[in-house]
């Protein structure tokens, strides 16, 4: 990764509040516009709460309150007038547990290209979708059966269809919630591949409990402790090298 | 092996008592469940024990002569004019004619009580008035025979009981085996008991008016209750702010799920009927009462229903930029479709099946005619077999029976459907 | 004439459905040079709303609005044709003039989906705002005509007299007779009636719902289950048939043959019949609360080498107690409510009686009495119909609401 | 989108109906007043039906009619059993299409019902009787026949009664059973299964069993010559220590509890008595058995004439109404032999009837 990359998250001072207890306490944080970044942190850190903001899923949650501001591309997430409907159709999301939809494959992936209209014919629509497979690695093992329940595929399928049918919408960032904890060693390295490859077109951010995945796939990793950002800084300075002795206590395996 | 407290003689003694403890609480549970099934057996076999015979009738195969002289002594053939002649006088001449010798006034009173006097002049009447030709000409059809003859017949009338206390005599017995010898009176299906409206005979009385007036309601009361039921279970599901208010409007929705349903007959009465001055006896009414009735039933269904559906389906779409609404509808909703249809089907069910609301708001009329609009007044099934269960001929105990069974068939399909449905659901979980 | 609203109502679907087609290939058009426009790929940002959200947007603003036309019309009530071809055309040029100003505000910056979803969430809102209607309603209608009664008869005298016979004259003309609306025996006919009912529906009830979930096999609870519940799929009046026709006789012989002498309608006959009824409503709510007990606890008294029935009953009954309670009170709401099957089998006569072998009779049952009767409409006799009616509605609504709080609070316990 | 657009047309259906409904009421006034074709009005406010409503009495042999004339014309009749006082009610609220055509009654109507109808713009009420109904005391066929005098009648359900024949100081019925009150009598206890308060045929039972017996009393005689009112007071009040028990009407727990429970009586119209005389008998009140003959001859103390009423205006809106009433006036209907009185029906003298069709023909309004 070169210097010249731009910010593409700019965080100042993000609180994030359910009801009267405060889950995160002030972040400050610039994600680069390319590559992986890793969030980790002992459960309960915070850091997929933090990484819900991004895609405003927070909104979802009864009695969740975000506070500090976040800009994606200079724009401000959080502004009243921004449809966070839009949002989320640039920001792409992937589970811990794959929550496919119970139709077929096809309509899976066709769904989000349907809703936000990106189509005009059935043969661009077909075209986007087989697209979207290729990318996710999941074109060969599926193309015979792409009418097929799409909750009828391994988990491991399951999760690259999940990350599939988010390409399909064109995202710019896709975010990746612990994609790896339901999957097998096998199924994770396709993933980790797959994550690999994609970070040349996208910006991802991860939140892992593995610490070797951190290491393996991410450019960058931030380091959260009850709800404080301790550390964010290069991988593989983070590993080796940490700054702050709480992320050598957990790197090390002393915490968490 | 030392002995432990386990293994003692008093344990032993008392584990056996534990054991005969357990076998008697389990047998509890058996003759409870014997019970309730016992009580189901009796319900179904007493109910189809009486009614079966019902579904069969005594019929009456004889020559007519619509003689000229009685039907048109003007010579006329304007069906008007025919329609309100003296067929009466025909039925009585074939009857008579069976047993020529019969000439007293009395006996021959007694042998005309033999067929369904309605049924036969009717019948005549509506044949000549789509064809005024047959004036002059003589016919053979098929008449029902008098519910006394067709109860006689089927053996609810004894014959070894007192003449004094049957309604049938000696005479009309002989009469009617006589007849049957012949070959005039015949056992046939009961067409009449689906085809008919409502009588005041028992032999002509159908279900057919009561059968498309619960019809009218349940669609009425399907249209309203099911938008009505689903989307205020999508409203407190999805939408709704969890405050005072909408924590109000679920207490009401579970407890008018509970109120009687008299109330809703009482509140139809007070606002339909008195304040809104809408008509009485009117499927409208009556589907517009039974909806509020049902519409909980719905949104309780249908909010378990939705709340079955694993949240990550709408947080997979909102994560692709659906909103929220889009979520709700194209992912959540169709997924939670069979629940919603399971409470859908046993409201309908409940709706069917209710009586005492339909008393309320006048849907006990005697109705010639089977309903053509939900304006037009009409009756349902369950109010039918209230309203005949309290008549006093025999024949009509057998008559609603027959009712109960078509009801229960129709019931008990709803319901398994239901509950079949349901099954399928919680295997497919 | 008559048939006018129901064409104006064709009218409105029409204009409905054509604003909607109109509207969403206007905007499928303008999206489709706007993409041109782009060179072919276009952001999401760029165009907010779908084609068919503007469709819908139009749709919505068509109907309202010429449904507003159509209820004006509807009070004015004008006659004549002058009067209908104004409604007509009012119609007709209310909804054009609402197509063409939506079609005005296809653009990719007009948020269509945003109000339509909006126009959605009213429209359940308002659909929900029925229940607390109904609920209104209902209370409305019976406190309105109960105050009536009230200002004949003293509301003391109707909630504790001991005699119900509400001789008063049929007509306003007629000379008044005693005419006593203490609804005491009522009430305590329809808690007699109750208490029969829930001694068979109570124990039988629970008893299968602990068989059912604790010691079934698969294949009984496949059949068995589905048998129970066509129990409570049975309408009422087909009960209330079969304890006139069949149980209430057999009652009667039963007990002859013991040497007692019990008139056909008695509180026992409605009772069980009665009970019989609720049982599948106890064994379901009562499985569901046994259910939702923790298989922890089970587990922890069978380790400890208990037996199934002692922890049935030590302790999954005593967690369950709660939730029990509130099914039983569910119960006892709605055999309290029960119309047909007391109606037909449970008799008028007003007897303040705890033998079980009298007739009794119910609240319900007077209500349907004297509003199905010959006496006048205004008469305190079909009044009272109300009043018993309003503590009807009172009674069950407190054994409701308590019943699934309590229930309510137990699940979430767990 | 299929699931939005199904909600969306269910939503629209919903609101359809809902509007529709809503409306009826408000439609059919304005219907009235608009259209000049009076007909079709009636079509689409009542389906063109005639309407009938009133007592349950009358019912059955309204049905039989309806049925019959239906048949005969092809008009379809609605019959609703209200109960007398809410036939008259719902007859008398006013005179437009919405309200019922034709009240039955078990009695006549009451000035007070009269003067509603005339409050309300009904102009013009055809009064027609139709025949007679007697009321019985029945008990099971196996017991023995009661021999009863009207006064046995109201000293067995007053709820007070004088302590003599001279005395009128009053006391609480005393009575448990039949033979304290006339040792012809057997010494069965008292028992009786009325109708309900709520009913016209326990009205009639007051007012004409239990006034006819009280008036037996020598001195409550003396008493109705000076108060009215007191002597009413005394004589229409049903004992209520259990003896008298408020039944159904007409139905069939009854007839099966006097079948079961030979010494109670039970008390209803002589048409009820009439279809089940195979399980139940009447009494004899003064030497008269509640028998056809007996009741058409007059003979039968307590007997009522039944009645209905037909809005004149109606006639010419209402298609087939004054053909309606005819059919009932009909002696293939109403006379003897008629259809009528297979079903229980006492028909008027020959006099009497010929007297009422020329009423119901010439729609002669009555007035009280």
């Amino acid at each position: 990764m070169t210097d010249t990359i731009n910010t593409k998250f700019t965080c100042r001072d993000v609180r994030v509040h359910y009801g009267d207890f405060e889950a995160l306490h002030g972040i400050d944080i610039d994600i680069p516009d390319r590559g992986v970044t890793a969030f980790i942190g002992p459960s309960g850190c915070g850091k997929s709460t933090f990484l819900r903001t991004f895609n405003r899923m927070n909104d979802t949650i009864d009695g969740c309150r975000v506070s500090g501001k976040i800009h994606m591309d200079g724009q401000d997430i959080y502004d009243p007038n921004l449809d966070p409907v839009l949002l989320r159709a640039q920001v792409g999301m992937v589970f811990q547990k794959p929550n496919p939809f119970p139709k077929s494959i096809y309509d899976n992936v066709a769904y989000g290209p349907r809703i936000h209209g990106l189509t005009s014919s059935k043969a661009e629509l077909d075209a986007l979708v087989e697209k979207s497979l290729r990318r996710a690695g999941l074109w060969e093992e599926v193309k015979d059966r792409l009418k097929l329940s799409g909750t009828g595929l391994s988990g491991g399928q399951q999760q690259r269809l999940v990350i599939a049918r988010a390409i399909a919408v064109s995202p710019e960032v896709i975010l990746m919630d612990e994609p790896a904890s339901a999957l097998d060693p096998i199924a994770t390295a396709k993933l980790e591949a797959l994550i690999e490859e994609l970070k040349e077109r996208y910006c991802i951010i991860i939140v892992t409990h593995s610490m070797a995945q951190a290491a393996r796939v991410s450019d960058k990793t931030a380091f959260f402790y009850m709800g404080d950002l301790i550390e964010f800084d290069d991988t593989d300075k983070i590993f080796t090298n940490p700054g702050n002795t709480r992320t050598q206590d957990y790197i090390t395996g002393r915490t968490g | 092996m030392t002995e432990t407290a386990f293994t003692s003689k008093a344990a032993l003694k008392r584990l056996k008592k534990r054991r005969g403890t357990e076998w008697r609480f389990r047998m509890w549970g058996r003759a409870a469940v014997l019970f309730a099934l016992a009580a189901l057996a009796w319900l179904m076999i007493s109910i189809v024990g009486t009614g079966y015979t019902a579904f069969q009738q005594n019929f009456m195969t004889m020559d007519f002569e619509l003689s000229e002289s009685i039907l048109a002594p003007d010579g006329t053939r304007d069906p008007e004019k025919l329609r309100g002649a003296n067929y009466r006088r025909v039925v009585q001449n074939t009857m008579y004619s069976q047993f020529p010798e019969v000439t007293k006034r009395k006996d021959k009173q007694a042998l005309f009580a033999l067929v369904s006097a309605s049924g036969a002049t009717n019948q005549i009447r509506q044949m000549v008035y789509k064809n005024p030709n047959l004036v002059g000409k003589t016919v053979t059809i098929t008449v029902p025979a008098s519910d006394q003859i067709d109860q006689l017949l089927k053996g609810y009338i004894k014959r070894d009981t007192d003449e004094s206390r049957r309604k049938v005599s000696n005479q009309q017995i002989a009469w009617a085996d006589t007849l049957k010898e012949r070959g005039v009176i015949k056992k046939k299906f009961n067409k009449i008991l689906f085809m008919n409206p409502d009588s005041r005979d028992p032999e002509l009385a159908g279900i057919a008016s009561a059968v498309v007036g619960s019809i009218m309601i349940l669609v009425v009361a399907f249209v309203l209750a099911f938008p009505i039921g689903v989307g205020s279970a999508i409203y407190l599901d999805e939408f709704a702010p969890k405050n005072k208010f909408t924590d109000f409007i679920e207490i009401n929705i579970n407890n008018l799920a509970a109120v009687p349903s008299i109330v809703f007959g009482l509140l139809g009465l007070a606002v339909f009927l008195n304040f809104m001055g809408m008509p009485r006896s009117i499927p409208l009414v009556g589907g517009m009462v039974l909806a509020l009735r049902v519409f909980p039933t719905i949104t309780i269904a249908t909010r378990s229903a939705l709340q079955g559906v694993s949240p990550s389906i709408v947080d997979g779409a909102l994560s692709l930029g659906a909103s929220h609404t889009q979520a709700v509808f194209q992912q959540k909703l169709p997924l939670a479709g069979p629940g919603i249809l399971t409470g859908s089907i046993i409201g309908m069910a409940q709706a069917l099946g209710e009586t005492a609301p339909l008393l309320m708001i006048g849907m006990v009329a005697f109705v010639t005619e089977v309903p053509n609009s939900v304006t037009e007044p009409a009756t349902a099934l369950p109010v039918q077999i209230f309203l005949w269960s309290d008549s006093a001929e025999r024949a009509w105990a057998e008559r609603t029976s027959a009712a109960i069974i078509v009801l229960l068939v129709v019931l008990i399909t709803m319901n398994g459907f239901a509950i079949w449905l349901r099954n399928r659901l919680e295997q497919r979980r | 004439m008559g048939q006018i609203p129901i064409y104006m109502m064709l009218l409105i679907a029409v204009l409905t459905i054509g604003g909607f087609v109109y509207n969403r290939s206007a905007a499928l058009e303008k999206f489709r040079a706007a993409r041109a426009a782009a060179g072919g790929r276009m952001a999401p940002t760029a165009w907010h709303s779908q084609a068919s959200y503007h469709g819908y947007f139009t749709a919505w603003i068509v109907g309202l609005s010429t449904l507003a036309i159509f209820i004006i019309g509807l009070f004015i009530k004008g006659s004549g044709t002058g009067f209908n071809v104004a409604w007509l055309v009012a119609t007709i040029l209310t909804g054009l003039a609402a197509i063409i100003l939506t079609g005005r505000k296809v653009s990719g910056q007009f948020r269509a989906r945003t109000y339509v979803e909006r126009f959605i969430q009213g429209f359940l809102i308002l659909l929900s705002v029925i229940a607390v209607l109904t609920t209104l309603g209902i209370i409305a209608s019976l406190l309105f005509e109960s105050l009536r009664f009230f200002k004949e008869v003293p509301f003391m005298d109707f909630l504790f007299g001991l005699q119900w016979s509400p001789q008063t004259a049929l007509r306003t003309d007629q000379v008044g007779q005693s005419g006593s609306f203490g609804a005491i025996p009522v009430f305590a006919g329809t808690f007699l009636i109750m208490l029969v009912a829930m001694a068979i529906a109570g124990p039988v009830g629970l008893m299968i719902a602990i068989y059912l979930t604790e010691y079934a096999s698969g294949a009984v609870k496949k059949w068995v289950k589905p048998a129970i519940e066509i129990l409570a799929g049975v309408p009422t009046v087909v009960y209330g048939f079969f304890a006139l026709l069949t149980f209430a006789p057999f009652v009667r012989g039963f007990a002859e043959s013991l040497g007692f002498s019990v008139p056909t309608q008695s509180a026992l006959a409605a009772g069980v019949v009665m009970g019989v009824m609720i049982i599948p409503f106890v064994s379901s709510l009562s499985s569901d609360v046994i259910n939702a007990v923790p298989q922890t606890l089970r587990d922890g008294s069978y380790a400890l080498g208990a037996t199934e029935s002692e922890t049935m009953k030590k302790v999954v009954f005593t967690a369950a107690l709660p939730g029990i309670i509130g099914a039983f009170m569910l119960a006892i709401s709605r055999a309290i409510g029960e119309t047909m099957i007391v109606y037909m089998a449970a008799g008028k006569a007003a007897n303040l009686t705890a033998n079980p072998f009298e007739a009794v009779t119910t609240v319900t049952v007077q209500i349907v009495a004297l509003l199905t009767g010959d006496s006048d409409f205004d008469s305190p006799k079909t009044l009272v119909a109300f009043a018993l009616g309003l503590v009807l509605f009172i009674i069950t609504l407190l054994l409701n609401v308590v019943a699934l709080t309590v229930v309510r609070r137990y699940r979430a316990k767990y | 989108m299929t699931m939005k657009t199904l909600i969306l047309g269910a939503a629209s259906a919903a609101l359809l109906v809902a509007c529709g409904g809503g409306d009826t009421a408000a439609v059919k006034e304005k219907a009235a007043e608009t259209v000049k074709d009076a007909a079709k009005v009636a079509q689409t406010a009542t389906g063109g039906d005639i309407r009938v409503v009133g007592s349950s009495t009358v019912y059955p042999f309204s049905t039989k009619v309806a049925q019959e004339f239906k048949n005969k014309t092809g008009f379809n009749v609605v019959v609703e059993s209200t109960g007398s006082g809410g036939g008259h009610k719902l007859f008398c609220s006013g005179a437009d299409q919405s309200t019922p055509d034709i009240t039955n009654s078990s009695r006549r109507q009451k000035k007070s019902e009269f003067d509603n109808c005339v409050k309300n713009g009904v102009q013009g009420v055809v009064e027609v009787k139709i025949g007679f109904d007697g009321i019985v005391l029945a008990n099971a066929v196996d017991s023995p026949v009661m021999n009863m005098s009207l006064k046995d009648v109201y000293m067995a359900f007053a709820k007070e009664v004088p302590t003599s024949d001279t005395d009128c100081t009053l006391r609480a019925n005393p009575y448990t059973s039949w033979s304290e009150i006339n040792p012809a009598l057997p010494d069965f206890k008292i028992e009786a299964y009325g109708p309900p308060p709520t009913s016209g045929t326990r009205d009639a039972f007051v007012e004409i069993a239990m006034e006819g017996g009280a008036k037996k009393v020598d001195c409550l005689a003396a008493l109705r010559k000076e108060d009215k009112k007191a002597f009413a007071n005394i004589a229409h009040t049903l004992r209520e220590d259990g003896k008298w028990i408020d039944a159904g009407e007409n139905d069939n727990a009854l007839v099966q509890t006097l079948v079961n429970t030979p010494t109670a009586v039970g008390v209803f119209g002589y048409s009820f008595l009439d279809q089940n005389a195979d399980k139940i008998k009447g009494a004899n009140i003064d030497g008269t058995a509640p028998e056809f003959e007996n009741i058409a001859a007059g003979d039968y103390p307590v007997a009522r004439s039944l009645y209905f009423y037909i809005k004149k205006d109606h006639v010419g809106q209402t298609p087939g109404l004054q053909e309606f009433a005819l059919e009932f006036t009909s002696d293939a209907a109403a006379g003897p032999g008629g259809y009528l009185e297979e079903i229980g029906l006492v028909p008027l003298p020959d006099a009497e009837r010929a007297a009422v069709r020329t009423a119901v023909e010439n729609l002669s309004t009555y007035s009280q």
